[in-house]
C-alpha cells in the first residue's frame, strides 16, 4: 500500500474539492463519513478513489445526521475522523456540531458553501457565516477557516486537522461552490517536508486497560441536572476557548493599518478585494487598504479595531446580506468608522464592482 | 459482607443507579452487565446511551461510555466501530429514540449490516419527557398525548421494531425480543447478539419489553401484569433472526 | 463504595438486603412465590420503606433475579 | 417595594413537596396575591432531589427563581445539600430532625435553624402520607403568607374528590396542617 | 363541540405550557404538529385534552423534522398550524423554518429554551436566541417575540398568529423553561371581545378550481437554477421584511430615553431588569432606565440607537453568553456607550445580581 | 396537429421538461399524468416533489406542487393531509430522499397508516447529486461513492423498499413494486394506490424502477436491459400489500 | 403552448413526432419491435437528432408509450 | 495590471462546451499561466444551458466569476439569451450562424459579433462529433491566450487514449482546431 500521494513539492490544476481529498490523505485523516451535497460531493468522489490505496477508509451515512454523529464516533474511537457539507445539510450539521462543541470533541468539517435560504442553488454563496460560527443552541465554541483559493484549501484542511485535534474545538473549512468546482493550480506538498508536525489523535473511547480496573472509565455526557452545573461546563468552554484565540486567530491584509478606506472581505470575494485595492494601488490611489480576516470565528478583533479607530471608512463586501457585516459590527463597536457595503446573497462579486464602490463612497 | 450481588462491570461509585423505583432499565441493564461478565468484555466495549432515560445510564458501567443526542445513538456507535472494528459496541435506547427520531439511522445501519449491537427498551412511551404516545404505545393506552387513549385509527398501530429490523437485515443479523420479566432469557439474547458482533457477523438487535411504572403509574403488580400480559399480546417474545439457521 | 447489609437467615437461606440501594418499587414482593417479602421499618435510600423477608423464604433467588437495583442477595443453604 | 416572600422546599421524589408548594402558590393567588411557583426538574423523572420554588407578594414578581430564600426547608440528606445554597442571613431553616449525617453540611450563615421531628410525629400522631401537608403547617406558621384557612380551602380543591369518599382524609389533612403549625411554633 | 374555551375575561392561575394551549385555541389555531421534549411537552398535553372538545386536530410526529415540515404541510392546506419545541429540538427544526423563510409561509413555532450547547439542561435559558433569530442558512427573514410572563405568552401566542398570517414571516415566541413550568396568575380573555381580528388562512395548496382550467396551478419552490435568480429572489425577500419592520418592532421601556444608565435584558430577565430599575428609581437613583427589546427580531433598532446615544453606560443582562449583546452591539454601532454585562448562559438572573452590577458600574 | 398526446394533467408550458434524455422520471409522471385523468382528481390533488431529481417537476402537471426538503416530502404531505382530508395528497420521491436521509418518515408515515400516496422512483443512484450510491444501489453496482462497486461486506445489500413498507404497513394500506418498462401494469399499481388513499384505506405506496441513463453512462439498449435485467433480479415487480387480500 | 409536429404517414397508421420534444434519447429505437426508428436530419429540442420511423412501423405504440417525452404520437389507420 | 482574457462559452448540455473549456485552461496553466475555469452547474443534470467560464493571466487571478467577457461564445438559442448579460463594449461575441429566431436576442453593444458556420462546417467537413473543439479554435484564434500548439498538447493529454485506438481521431481534432480558427480569420 503507498503512503503518501505527494512528496516534494507538486503544482497541480484542478477543482478544489480535488485539492481536499488529497489534503485530507496528506493530513493523514483515517476516515471520511459523508452524505452527499452539491457542491461537496467531489470530495468524497476523490476520497473514495483514493482511499483503498492509502489505507484510508469511507462510509456514505443516510443522512447528514448520522455523517455529523458518525465523525464524532469516528474521534471518539481515536481517529482522525472528518465530513463535508454544504447549505441544508449544513444546517442539519449543527445538532451533531452542537455535541461537538458541548463535549469539545474535535471534528472537521469542511462546509462548500452554496445559496440560501433553503434548499436555493446548488452553486455559490458565503450565507453559511452565521450558522457555521454560531450555528445550534450554543454559544459558538467553534474555530472557522474561511479559505479564498485552492492554495488555501489544501494549507488549512491540513491545519484545520491539527487545530482541531491541538485545541478540541469543532473546526470548519469554509469554503464555497466556486472554490469546490473550479480548476486552478496549486502546489501540494508534503507537510512533514515543510516541517509541520500533525498532531496525533488518542481515543476517547477504548483506551488500552480495563475501565475502572487499570484505569478510570471513560465516562462522556452532555446532559446536566442543574442549571448550576451547566453554567460551570458552559462557562469553563468560554474560558478555554478565548485562552486559545490569540493563537488561533489569523488574517491577511494589504495597507490596511495605513488607509483611509480599507476593503473587507473573507473568503473568495477577498480576492476580488485584494485584486480591487492592489488596482487601486497601482492606479496611484494610497489611502486604500485590504483586510481579510481568515478565522472568522475567533475573529481579529483587535486587529478590526485598530483598523476602525484609524481608517474613515470601510468598505464589506459578501455574498450574502450581511452576515460577516454584523460580525464586524460587533467587533468595532465602540468606533464609528463609516461602513458601506456590497452585499450580494449568492452571486459572486468581482474586483470592478469593488472598485466601482470605491470611486463611489471615497 | 457490605459489597452487594452486583455484575463485575457495574460502576458501584454510580450506585443506587439514576433510574426511577421499578425501572425496567435496571433490569436490562443488569442482564447486559451479566453477558458483558461473562464474555470477558469489559475492556473492549464501547457503550452508547441515547437521550431518554437510558442516558441515566451514562456512568453506569465500568466501560467506557458515550452519552449522545436523542436517537444518535447508533450513527455514534456505527462511527466508532467504522473506526476501530476491534472495539465491542452496544447501543443503548428506547423506543422513541430507536423507532421515531432516531429511525432512519436504525434502518439503515440494518440495511448496512453495521457490525454493532443494538439494545433498545420498549416502554410504551416516552419516559424521560414525562410518558407521551411512542411509535410502540398500544391501542387504546393512554399516554400524555393520547389522554383518551391511542386511536389506531388517527396514530396507527404500535411498530412492531425487531420484526421490521429483520424485514430490512440480511444474512449475518441476529434480532430477537426479550423481556425483563424473563432475566435468563434476555441475557441469553443480548449474550447472542453480542457474540454476533464478535464473530463479524453483522447487524444484531435485541428489544427489550420493560416497564415504567412512573408514567404507566403502576405498582408492583400491575407493572408486572402490563408487561407479561398485556404487551406480549403485541409483542411476540423470542428469536426473529439467527445467522445461519435462516429465517 | 460501601452499603450496609441487612441480613437475614432464614430456615432456607440467607437473604441479604441493602437498604441504601433499595427503592421500594416492590418488584420483588410482587414476584415472590411465596409471600415471603413485606415492608420494613427500615427506610430505602429514597426515604420509602425497603423491604424484608421471612422464614417462608424458599430461597428460591427470584427476587435478587427481579430487582432493578440489586439490593437483594439470596443465598441458599445446602 | 411591597416585600415578596420566598420559599424553597426541598425533598426526595417520593416526598412529595411539588404538591405542598402548588397548594401554597395556589392558595396565595385565591387571596388576591401575586404568586409564582416553580419547579425545579432535572431529566431524572424520579430520583433527584426534587425542589420547589415559591414566590407570595402583594405586587408583580421578578425573577422566578431567587438566590436566598425566607424560609428553605429540606427533608432529606441530599436535600439539606442542595438548598445550601439558598440560606443567607435572613433565612430560616428548617430540616427534618430525622434526617442523618448532615451535621457537617448544615447551613451556617442562617437566621435561624429549625430541625423539626416531621417525620416521626407524622408516623406517630398521624400517617406517613400527610408528612408533606405536616410540612405544609409548619411553612405556612413561619412565613405567614397564607392563612391556615385559604390554605384548606385549597387543600379542599386539589383533593376534594378524594375527601368525598373518604371525610376521614379531610380531618387527617387538615389536623396535619395545623400538627405542622404548632411544631414551629413550639420552637 | 363548545366553541370557545374563554369568554369574557378570566384570571386563571397556571402553568405557560398550558397558557399557550388556552391561547392557541382563543387563537383559532386547527392544528398542532408535534414531538415532546422537555420543557415544552405540557402544551401538547394540554392541546391534545383541549382538541376534541373544541374540533382542533393533533399529530404526533417522528422527530422535530417532521413536526416542522407537518406544520408547513398544515399551512400550505390553509390551516393555522403550528408546532412548539426548545434546545435541540429548536436546532432540528430550523431546516424546516428555513424553507418556510425561502417560501414565505407562515409557522408559528413556540420555542421553550433550554440550556445549551447540545442537551445541556431541560430547564431554562436564553441561549436560543441567535438561532431562532438566524438560523440555518438563511438570512434571518423571521419575526421573533420574547415573552417574558403568562400575560405576554397569552398575548403574544394570539398576536404571533396574526403576525405571521399577516406578513407571511415564520413567527417565533421565544419563552424558556422558567415561563413553560411556572406557575403564575394572568387573564386570559376572547381576542373577539378586545378588539382584536384574526387573520383568516388561506390555502396555498387546494383551493376552489381546477388548476390550468380555472385558475393558474400553484406551484410553489425553493431551488433555483442560476445564481442571478436567487439573488432576485433574496432581494425581494429583504425588501419584503425590512418593509414591515416598522409594523412588527415591539420594546417596552421604564425611563430608558432620560436615563444615564439603562439596564437592557429581554424576556424573563427583563422582569428582574424591571424589578431592580424600579427598585433602583424607589430608592432615589433618578438616572436609571429599563429597556426591553420585545421582538428580538426585527430589532429596536431605532431606539436602541437613541438610548445609545444619550445614556453614559448600559448594563446587559442575559442568561446566555451573548447572543442579545451581540445584537444590540451591532444595531447601535457608531455610538460608544460604556457596556456592561451580565451574562450567565443557562442559569437565572435575580433582581439582586441587576442592583449589585448597577451599584458596582455606576 | 400541433399539440402532442400528452395526459390532460400535464403543463405544457414546462415541456419539454427538465429531466435529461431517456429519463425514467418522464415515464413514471406520464403514468401518474394518465391516473389522474383517469379520476379526474386534477382539481384536488396535491403534489409533493421532493428535493432529488424529483424537484424537477416542481412544474410539471397543472396540479397544485410543493417542492419540498430533500427527504421530506412525506412530512409535508402528510401535514397536507392531515389538515385538510379532502385533498387527495402523493409525495414523489427519489430512493435517496425516501430510503436515505427520509427514512424515518415514510417509516412512521407508514407505521401511522397516513392516508397519503408515495411514489418512490428507484434508479439505484443519487441522479441530481452526479451518481452517488443509494441504499438501493445494486451489489457490484460502480457509483461515484462506489468507484470499485458496491461491496456487499461493507455497505450491504440494496434496500427493498416495498418489502420494508409491506413489514410496517397494517391492513389498509396498498404497497406495490412497478417499473417504468411496464407502463400499463405501473399505471394500474399509481391508480390502485390512489384509490386506496381515496377510499380513505391507509398509506400507500409505490416503487417505481426506473433508468438513469445519465449517471448509469448507458445508452438506451443498456439502459432498458438494466431496468428490465438486473434491477429486477434484486427487485421483484408486483403487489406486495392489497387491502382486504390479507399480504 | 404549441410544438410543430412532423407527420408521417406509413402504410399501418400516421406516425408523428414532436422534435420539439424530442430529446434524442433513443429509448423508442431501442424499444421498437419492428426496427422502424432511426435518427433523423430534424434535430430535437437540445441540438441532438430526433427521431423518425419508416414504413415497417406496425403503429404498436409501444414507442409512444415508453417515450418519456410525449414525442411521438401514433394512431393505427384501420 | 496584468491583462486577464475572460472566456465564456455556453450550449445546451450535449455540445461539450465543458470539455473544451477544460481543455482551454489547462493548456494555459501548462504554459505557466494563471487559469480559472469554472463551470456553470444547476440542479439539472443534463437540460439547462451549459456555461463555462475561463480566465486566464500572467498573474494570480481574483474573482472566478467577470461580469463581461473578451469573448463570449454562444452555441444555441438559449445560450444566446442566458450569455447576453455577460457581453459588454469590449467583448468579441460568437454564435452559430444556423441558430434560428435569435435576431431579438442578440446583444446589441458588442465589440464585434461574429456568426460562424461551426455547426455546419463540423458537420460536412469533419464530423458533428468535433464541434466543440471546432468551437475551439475559433476561441484560441480570437484571443490568443494559449497557442494552437499548446491546446493540441492538451487534447492528447485528454484524448490520448482515445487516439491511440483510432489514430484518425487525432486528425481530425487537430483539423477542427485549425478550422474553427480560420473561420475566425475569415470573418
Ligand atoms: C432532538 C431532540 N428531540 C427531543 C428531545 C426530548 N426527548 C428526550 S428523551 C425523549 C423521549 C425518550 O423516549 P424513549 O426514547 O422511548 O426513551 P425512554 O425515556 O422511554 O426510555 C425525548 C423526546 C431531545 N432530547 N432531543
Ligand atoms: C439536507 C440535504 N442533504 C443533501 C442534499 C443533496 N441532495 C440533493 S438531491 C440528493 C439525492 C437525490 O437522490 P434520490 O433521492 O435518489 O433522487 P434522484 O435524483 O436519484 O431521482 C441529494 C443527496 C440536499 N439537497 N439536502
Ligand atoms: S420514567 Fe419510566 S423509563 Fe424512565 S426511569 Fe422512570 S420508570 Fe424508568
Ligand atoms: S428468594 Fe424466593 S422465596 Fe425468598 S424472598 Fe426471594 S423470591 Fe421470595
Ligand atoms: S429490593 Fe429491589 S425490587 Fe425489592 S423493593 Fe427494593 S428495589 Fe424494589
Ligand atoms: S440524472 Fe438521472 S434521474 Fe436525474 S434527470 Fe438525469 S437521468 Fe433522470
Ligand atoms: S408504433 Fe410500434 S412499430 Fe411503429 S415505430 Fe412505434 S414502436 Fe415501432
Ligand atoms: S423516446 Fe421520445 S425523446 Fe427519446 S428519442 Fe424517442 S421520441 Fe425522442
Ligand atoms: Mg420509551
Ligand atoms: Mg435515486
Amino acid at each position: 500500500m503507498a503512503n503518501k500521494p505527494i512528496t516534494g513539492e507538486q503544482r497541480v490544476f484542478m477543482t478544489g474539492n480535488e485539492v481536499i481529498a488529497y489534503a485530507a490523505v496528506m493530513a493523514e485523516a483515517d476516515i471520511m463519513y459523508g452524505y452527499p451535497i452539491t457542491p461537496q460531493n467531489e470530495i468524497m468522489h476523490y476520497w473514495t478513489r483514493l482511499a483503498p490505496k492509502y489505507g484510508k477508509k469511507f462510509l456514505q451515512t443516510e443522512d447528514e445526521l448520522s455523517a455529523g454523529f458518525t465523525t464524532i464516533g469516528g474521534v471518539l474511537a481515536g481517529r482522525k475522523a472528518f465530513t463535508a457539507t454544504a447549505g441544508p445539510g449544513n444546517t442539519l450539521m449543527q445538532e451533531p456540531m452542537s455535541m461537538a462543541e458541548m463535549m469539545r470533541i474535535p471534528t472537521l468539517l469542511i462546509v462548500q458553501q452554496r445559496g440560501g435560504p433553503s434548499t436555493a442553488t446548488v452553486i455559490y454563496s458565503q450565507q453559511e457565516v452565521t450558522m457555521t460560527t454560531y450555528g445550534g443552541n450554543g454559544e459558538g465554541f467553534r474555530i472557522v477557516y474561511s479559505t479564498s483559493s485552492h492554495q488555501d484549501l489544501y494549507d488549512y484542511v491540513i491545519k484545520g486537522f491539527n487545530t482541531a485535534w491541538k485545541y478540541r474545538f469543532p473546526t470548519f473549512i469554509l469554503g464555497d461552490g466556486y472554490q469546490a468546482k473550479m480548476r486552478e493550480a496549486c502546489v501540494m506538498y508534503d507537510p512533514a517536508e515543510r516541517g509541520i508536525e500533525l498532531v496525533k489523535p488518542t481515543p476517547y473511547m477504548g483506551a488500552p486497560g480495563t475501565p475502572g480496573v487499570d484505569r478510570k472509565p471513560s465516562h462522556m455526557r452532555n446532559t446536566y441536572n442543574t442549571e448550576e452545573e451547566l453554567y460551570e461546563v458552559v462557562m469553563n468552554l468560554a474560558k478555554a476557548y478565548e485562552a486559545i484565540i490569540p493563537e488561533v486567530v489569523e488574517f491577511e491584509e494589504l495597507n490596511a493599518f495605513e488607509a483611509d478606506t480599507v476593503i473587507i472581505a473573507h473568503g473568495v470575494v477577498s480576492r476580488a478585494a485584494k485584486g480591487a485595492v492592489k488596482e487601486l494601488l497601482a492606479e496611484g490611489e494610497k489611502k486604500v487598504g485590504y483586510f481579510r480576516p481568515i478565522t472568522l470565528r475567533p475573529l481579529a478583533v483587535n486587529e478590526l479595531r485598530e483598523i476602525a479607530q484609524r481608517a474613515k471608512k470601510l468598505i464589506i463586501a459578501e455574498s450574502s446580506y450581511g452576515q460577516l457585516l454584523k460580525q464586524i459590527k460587533e467587533a468595532i463597536y465602540g468606533t464609528d468608522v463609516e461602513i458601506h457595503t456590497i452585499l450580494k446573497p449568492g452571486v459572486g462579486i468581482t474586483q470592478e464592482e469593488i472598485v466601482a464602490k470605491y470611486h463611489e463612497v471615497k | 459482607m457490605n459489597y452487594p450481588q452486583i455484575p463485575k462491570s457495574w460502576n458501584i461509585e454510580s450506585k443506587p443507579h439514576k433510574f426511577c423505583p421499578g425501572c425496567g432499565h435496571g433490569i436490562a441493564l443488569k442482564a447486559l452487565g451479566m453477558v458483558i461478565d461473562e464474555l470477558g468484555i469489559q475492556d473492549k466495549t464501547v457503550f452508547g446511551v441515547d437521550i431518554g432515560c437510558s442516558l441515566l445510564a451514562w456512568d453506569f458501567f465500568n466501560v467506557d461510555t458515550i452519552q449522545t443526542h436523542h436517537g444518535r445513538t447508533t450513527p455514534v456507535i456505527t462511527g466508532i466501530k467504522r473506526a476501530n472494528p476491534e472495539l465491542i459496541t452496544i447501543a443503548y435506547m428506547g423506543d422513541g429514540g430507536g423507532y421515531a427520531i432516531g429511525s432512519q439511522h436504525l434502518v439503515n445501519a440494518a440495511a448496512r449490516n453495521e457490525k454493532i449491537t443494538v439494545i433498545l427498551v420498549n416502554n410504551t412511551n416516552y419516559g424521560m419527557t414525562g410518558g407521551q404516545m411512542a411509535p410502540t404505545t398500544l391501542p387504546g393506552q393512554k399516554t400524555e398525548t393520547t389522554p383518551y387513549g391511542r386511536d389506531v385509527d388517527e396514530t396507527g398501530y404500535p411498530t412492531l421494531g425487531p420484526e421490521m429490523v429483520a424485514a430490512i437485515a440480511r444474512e449475518g443479523a441476529y434480532v430477537a425480543r426479550g423481556t425483563v420479566a424473563n432475566l435468563r432469557q434476555l441475557k441469553g439474547f443480548i449474550k447472542k447478539a453480542i457474540e454476533n458482533q464478535m464473530a463479524g457477523n453483522g447487524f444484531s438487535f435485541v428489544e427489550v419489553l420493560s416497564g415504567c411504572p412512573t408514567n404507566w403509574r403502576t405498582n408492583a403488580k400491575e407493572t408486572w401484569d402490563f408487561i407479561e400480559n398485556t404487551m406480549t399480546q403485541y409483542f411476540k417474545v423470542g428469536e426473529l433472526k439467527v445467522p445461519g439457521k435462516g429465517e | 463504595m460501601e452499603f450496609k447489609a441487612r441480613v437475614l437467615e432464614h430456615t432456607k437461606g440467607t437473604w441479604t438486603i441493602y437498604p441504601g440501594l433499595c427503592k421500594g418499587c416492590g418488584l420483588c414482593m410482587a414476584k415472590c412465590p411465596k409471600g415471603a417479602i413485606s415492608w420494613s421499618e427500615v427506610l430505602g435510600v429514597y426515604g420509602t420503606p425497603a423491604v424484608e423477608s421471612d422464614d417462608k423464604c424458599i430461597a428460591c433467588g427470584i427476587c435478587q433475579m427481579v430487582c432493578p437495583d440489586c439490593a437483594i442477595y439470596v443465598e441458599k443453604k445446602k | 417595594m411591597a416585600k415578596v416572600v420566598k420559599i424553597a422546599l426541598a425533598g426526595e421524589g417520593g416526598q412529595g413537596v411539588q404538591s405542598v408548594a402548588e397548594i401554597i402558590a395556589e392558595a396565595a393567588n385565591e387571596e388576591g396575591k401575586e404568586a409564582i411557583y416553580i419547579p425545579n426538574f432535572g431529566v431524572e423523572q424520579r430520583g433527584g432531589v426534587s425542589i420547589a420554588f415559591i414566590q407570595i407578594s402583594d405586587e408583580p414578581i421578578g425573577s422566578p427563581k431567587f438566590e436566598k430564600g425566607d424560609i428553605v426547608v429540606a427533608l432529606s440528606d441530599r436535600a439539606v445539600r442542595r438548598t445550601r445554597q439558598y440560606v443567607g442571613e435572613n433565612t430560616v431553616f428548617v430540616y427534618d430532625s430525622s434526617i442523618e449525617g448532615i451535621e457537617k453540611d448544615l447551613p451556617t450563615n442562617a437566621k435561624k435553624i429549625l430541625a423539626i421531628p416531621a417525620l416521626e410525629v407524622s408516623k406517630k400522631e398521624l400517617h406517613p402520607r400527610v408528612f408533606n401537608v405536616l410540612i405544609m403547617g409548619a411553612v405556612l406558621e413561619a412565613t405567614g403568607v397564607v392563612t391556615i384557612e385559604q390554605a384548606k380551602k385549597a387543600i379542599e380543591k386539589k383533593l376534594g374528590y378524594k375527601f368525598e369518599k373518604d371525610p376521614s382524609l379531610r380531618e387527617l389533612n387538615y389536623k396535619a396542617i395545623d400538627r405542622g403549625a404548632s411544631l414551629v411554633r413550639e420552637q
